[in-house]
């Protein structure tokens, strides 16, 4: 992993062991931090011990969040962490100079802490996006104080030292992306093209996947380890299928027919209603949501794959994966007696010249023919 | 299987632990194990002399089990959701320790609300 | 995740309408042809009742061979029903495949365990396999077989391998190998009606022509 | 293979002085003419499994896969794909089906006349159902055409077209009858008679090897008191143009005695004891006639069982044990099962059957013309030594069959191998041990007219 920026923390920041002290916090916070860290993370257990040393030397790091063409369900998931406990210490971690959502202040008074978070921490801070970025007409479906969303992203981002993607539409353009995308929504990798970029894909991602990933950052100061599509392995290295408790079920062919008829009240694999577990990487399996409380094959109805790109444009939520995407009787049918029709139209012709063949002097003719040709 | 398996493991960092003084720990979440594996294991490793509940940003509760050096620690975000659970192989658990950092500002948070007291009297 | 979609969108939708298309065309270029004439009087006793009846008889009694032939075809015959079996089963009797064919046809029934399909899986692979080698090493077989023949081989193998590297998570992602499953199906499909694969269905006309012929003439089906 | 000598004979024969694109083409235009429906369907349904080859005993003898019944049909096959298969057009264009040439004309002269007598065993194993025979035939046509069949064919071909009959110019059939056959054996014949209820056929056989046959059917009719006749313008069954794939003669062989049969009002065409005339005439007449014939016509075996089973005739009963040879065309490709076998039973024997018989019996390895065929000889012999095989294992004492083609083929056989086995034709037997006590012999002759009446 490349060390994607220097030391960020130089002067005013205080050292978050020294804040933590004056708030009477032992270090034991970050034992617990850092083994819950590690635990999240899937990182041998032994790092923890090496997060705990490092955390209390951090300083809080500077972090935007923008919001564009977004629902709010990604900010209001990770503020799902704020409940006096573990995880709510990222807010001790990090310092969010700029909250679209949240911010304290607002209209010209929240722009100057924008500007004032960019200026102070010019290529340190960390930009958060959520929400995809409308592209049609210029721009003009997603503006704010006469910029549009485009600029304002360019902008943040110029200086910023690394852009998390936050939920399916920043990291992969989500419900606006959706055929036929008439906003031509684009996710920001699509614009972001010189900064490093994590995307945390979800609709909205789990609030541990979130806070997780920052305070790998902070600990370590690198990258995460991330896959093909920029996402953490950690939370989106195996599939939702794969580690299932209701994958047994799966394995013996044992699925339920509709959510509510007698598999799925016994717990059987919701394959055949559409699950889509078997080909989305997430970790709402083992993470669960809501603090581990349960997760939606748990409540009964199949995964919809939201962390995947373009799950929107995948076919109905309740057909099987291994099922045509958009056929059954009712849409292809009419194709597929079309096909036959035209079919027995070829048929009947070959047949035909078939029968001129078999009653003319042909052979010659016909084979000269090709030679000529 | 995965109870006799994971006993076999606490042997092995058992082991480790007296030859090298490394301590050991077991994530138990990153296991896959089912809530029911977990409930066996709990009550074939059962509790020992010592428990423990450590109160910063939730709750935390640690006990010794019938086995000297073999340490659970569960740490609960609310009442009942828990954030992290291991088994910890050591003499203490660093979380039971005070940490030398926390001794010092002990010293000087002594120091000045000493001082500040006298300023009072 | 890209080509799944397309696999089960476009590619699938393609290789059924072409599926559709090259049974109609090649059912009616064979059916439109001339029929030869022969109004010859039938064996005693044989009228269109009986010749409808040898039509089916014709078709069941070709299914086992006589015992005059059973030593010499043995491998043929058993490794022909062992991949022929298969196959149904593996297609016919998977809960995903079932659902596959109810949400094309609206028809689904009651399918196997999946340990068992997995069984029948692997014993079919292995069955085809031994067809190819039999093909090969055969010296008839081997001076019988045209591109095609191997190449129908090739596509009936090759959703077989896919299937199995689905199931067992093997090679790569399940949505990259289940993708490549569905494309495997989608070339089969568009080649079936193309090539001999195309006997699944003809069986039933060219035994049921040639028990007619021999019931007309009071020979044995 | 054998070295190539310099003045080797060629492998395959012409007939006529023409150019090869010539050939191919005759051969390409009438294996297109030739395809109907069923053809097609066969044509598409062929797997390539290749078990065929385990039914033909040209195969079995000689393991040379060459001889797979279906490959046999290859350049057949070709002309389908290529003119008038549903995808012929694009087989074409993309050239995925080469064309026919002369060199594959030429050597597959030999597959499709020397190594296969039309037997049509293979179609009784083709998990497909596909008539391979009838195939060969149609293929056979087209080989016919391009003139190129072995000389020794095409030579009967010609002198039947010549003389009527490949036997005797028809001129002398009733001077033969008469002076061969009549004074020889003393048997009355009938030759040339105006109206007749019955008309009897005879084939080359039986003016060669076989004379007496002819003098044993005349005895059975006149015992029976049967109205019938010789013709000597419809005595020729063995259609040669069937054989040959010369589908104008057989055209023209089966109108001959279509005609005849109707000229003379018979109301029964009996057929001789050759397998080819059976399946030429019982079976293919109504292509040209256009309609089922208005007469009967039965083989021989049919005849005989039939009027032993009536009661007309009686036999003597003979205390042996005996195998019967299944002629393909008679047996399998026509249907006339159990008739011989009763009267093999008929005739006492204690019927011992080969392991193959009835449906899948072996063919003698002379039917489709092979027989006349000499070049096909040393094959031909291959296959007798399996069947001399198969007989032996029963063990029976008498060999018995009822097609004149498959007892020359088979006496031939035992004469090359200096086997001692009589081949012995069931008419034969039928005539030699006829009980002709005249208390008897009255009563069925009153039956027979009554019968035979009642038939009509």
């Amino acid at each position: 992993m490349t060390q994607y920026f220097k030391n960020p923390f130089e002067e005013k920041p205080k050292r978050l062991g020294e804040l933590f002290r004056k708030r009477k916090i032992s270090r034991r916070a970050f034992l617990k931090y850092a083994a819950w860290t590690a635990s999240v993370m899937a990182l041998p257990p032994t790092m923890a011990a090496t997060i705990a040393k490092n955390l209390p030397n951090a300083r809080r790091q500077s972090v935007i969040w923008l919001s564009f063409q977004e629902c709010t369900g990604c900010s209001e998931s990770f503020t799902r962490t704020m409940k006096p406990s573990l995880e709510s210490l990222i807010f001790d971690y990090v310092s969010m100079d700029f909250w679209h959502m949240l911010h304290n202040s607002s209209g010209e008074a929240a722009e100057h802490a924008l500007e004032q978070a960019m200026e102070e921490n010019k290529g340190k801070y960390i930009v958060i996006v959520e929400g995809s970025i409308p592209l049609g007409a210029d721009g003009a479906y997603g503006m704010e104080a006469g910029r549009s969303n485009i600029d304002i992203l360019e902008t943040t981002v110029k200086n910023a030292s690394l852009v998390i993607a936050v939920g399916s539409c920043s990291a992969f353009g989500g419900i606006p992306y959706a055929d036929p995308n008439p906003t031509g929504a684009v996710p920001v990798s699509e614009l972001v093209k010189d900064k490093p970029i994590i995307n945390l894909p979800g609709c909205p991602p789990i609030a541990e996947v979130m806070t997780g990933t920052l305070s790998y950052i902070l600990a370590f100061n690198k990258l995460p380890e991330l896959d093909h599509l920029n996402r953490p392995k950690s939370f989106y290295g195996e599939s939702i299928h794969d580690r299932c408790y209701r994958r047994p079920f799966y394995d013996q062919g044992l699925f339920a027919k509709s959510v509510d008829d007698e598999g799925a009240r016994k717990g059987w694999c919701l394959y055949d209603v559409g699950c889509k577990g078997p080909t989305t990487y997430n970790s709402c399996a083992t993470m669960k949501w809501n603090g581990g409380v349960s997760f939606p094959i748990q409540s009964g109805h199949g995964c919809l794959g939201c962390s995947e790109p373009d799950f929107w444009d995948a076919g109905s939520f309740y057909k099987p994966l291994g099922a045509g995407k958009d056929f059954g009787l009712n849409s292809i049918g009419v194709k597929v007696i079309g096909a036959t029709a035209a079919g027995a139209a070829v048929g009947a012709v070959a047949a035909l010249n078939a029968r001129k063949v078999k009653e003319t002097n042909y052979t010659s003719a016909l084979e000269k023919k090709k030679e000529e040709g | 299987m995965m109870v006799k398996a994971l006993q076999t493991e606490l042997i092995t960092l058992l082991e480790k632990y007296i030859q090298t003084g490394e301590e050991g720990i077991v994530d138990l979440r990153s296991l896959p194990m089912s809530p029911q594996d977990l409930i066996r294991l709990e009550d074939e490793l059962g509790k020992g002399e010592v428990s423990a509940s450590v109160d910063v940003t939730g709750l935390t509760k640690i006990w010794e089990t019938q086995y000297a050096g073999v340490w659970w620690i569960r740490s609960f975000a609310d009442a009942d959701v828990v954030t992290y659970e291991q088994i910890v192989v050591c003499a203490v658990p660093e979380l039971l320790k005070a940490h030398p950092d926390d001794i010092s500002a002990s010293i000087s948070e002594l120091r000045n609300n000493l001082n500040n007291s006298d300023e009072k009297n | 995740m890209e080509l799944l979609q397309f696999a089960r969108g476009t590619a699938l939708n393609f290789a059924l309408l072409v599926f559709f298309v090259g049974l109609a065309w090649r059912f009616f270029a064979i059916a439109l042809l001339p029929f030869k004439k022969n109004p010859t009087q039938p064996r005693d006793g044989v009228g269109t009742k009986e010749k409808a009846v040898a039509w089916f008889q014709g078709i069941f009694m070709r299914m086992w061979p006589h015992k005059s032939f059973r030593k010499a075809s043995f491998f043929t015959f058993v490794n022909g029903y062992v991949f022929h079996i298969g196959l149904f089963v593996v297609f016919f009797l998977f809960g995903p495949h079932v659902s596959f064919i109810k949400d094309l046809t609206g028809f689904s029934w009651a399918y196997l365990p999946s340990p068992i399909i997995h069984f029948a899986s692997v014993i079919t692979t292995l069955s085809l396999i031994a067809v190819l080698v039999y093909r090969l090493r055969n010296p008839v077989q081997r001076l019988l077989s045209t591109a095609e023949d191997y190449f129908a081989w090739f596509v009936t193998f090759l959703p077989m391998i896919t299937g199995l590297m689905t199931v067992g998570h093997f090679g790569a992602r399940y949505e990259t190998l289940l993708a490549i499953h569905i494309l495997s199906i989608c070339l089969l499909l568009v080649w079936f009606p193309f090539g001999k694969l195309m006997h699944a269905f003809l069986f039933v006309f060219s035994r049921g022509a040639t028990a007619v012929r021999m019931k007309h003439r009071g020979a044995q089906l | 293979m054998s070295v190539a000598k310099k003045n080797q004979k060629p492998h395959f024969d012409k007939q006529g002085d023409r150019t090869d694109e010539e050939r191919v083409e005759a051969a390409m235009q009438t294996f297109i003419q030739d395809f109907g429906a069923t053809a097609a369907l066969y044509m598409e349904s062929c797997v390539s499994c290749g078990m065929c080859a385990e039914a033909c005993q040209f195969y079995v003898t000689t393991d040379d896969p060459k001889y797979t019944p279906i490959y046999k049909i290859k350049p057949f096959k070709q002309a389908y794909k290529r003119h008038i298969g549903p995808f012929a057009p694009i087989y074409r264009v993309l050239n995925l089906t080469p064309k026919v040439d002369i060199k594959e004309l030429e050597d597959w002269q030999e597959l499709l006349y020397d190594s296969c007598t039309m037997c049509g065993r293979c179609s009784t194993i083709c998990p497909m159902g596909i008539d391979i025979a009838d195939l060969i035939k149609q293929a056979r046509h087209g080989m016919y055409k391009a003139g190129l069949m072995p000389e020794r064919m095409d030579l009967m071909g010609r002198t039947t077209k010549l003389w009527g009959s490949p036997a005797t110019p028809i001129e002398d059939f009733a001077e033969i009858l008469e002076e061969d056959i009549q004074d020889v054996y003393g048997e009355p014949l009938v030759i040339d008679k105006e109206k007749a209820d019955i008309l009897v056929t005879l084939a080359p056989a039986e003016l060669g090897d076989h004379t007496k046959a002819v003098a044993d059917i005349a005895k059975i009719l006149n015992h029976i008191g049967a109205d019938w006749t010789f013709r000597s313008d419809g005595f020729e069954a063995s259609n040669i143009g069937y054989i040959n794939g010369d589908i104008e003669l057989q055209e023209k062989l089966t109108m001959q005695l279509v005609d005849t049969a109707i000229k003379i009002g018979a109301k029964t065409l009996i057929l001789p004891e050759c397998g080819h005339a059976y399946s030429a005439l019982r079976w293919e007449a109504s292509r040209w006639y256009g309609k089922p014939l208005p007469f009967r016509v039965i083989h021989m075996t049919e005849f005989l069982a039939e009027v032993l089973n009536e009661g007309k005739i009686k036999v003597k009963k003979i205390d042996a044990t005996a195998s019967f040879h299944d002629p393909c065309q008679l047996v399998r490709r026509g249907g006339v099962v159990e008739p011989p076998r009763d009267i093999v039973k008929a005739l006492g024997y204690d019927l011992i059957e080969m392991e193959d018989s009835g449906n899948f019996g072996w063919c003698c390895g002379g039917g489709g013309g092979v027989i006349s065929n000499t070049r096909a000889n040393p094959l031909r012999f291959k296959v007798f030594e399996m069947k001399k095989e198969q007989f032996e294992e029963t063990g029976a004492e008498h060999f018995l069959t009822s097609c004149g083609q498959c007892r020359i083929t088979l006496t031939g056989g035992a004469k090359k191998f200096n086997w001692d086995k009589k081949i012995e034709s069931l008419l034969e037997l039928v005539a030699d041990n006829m009980i002709e006590d005249d208390a008897s012999s009255e009563d069925s002759k009153e039956t027979t007219k009554e019968n035979t009446k009642e038939e009509a």
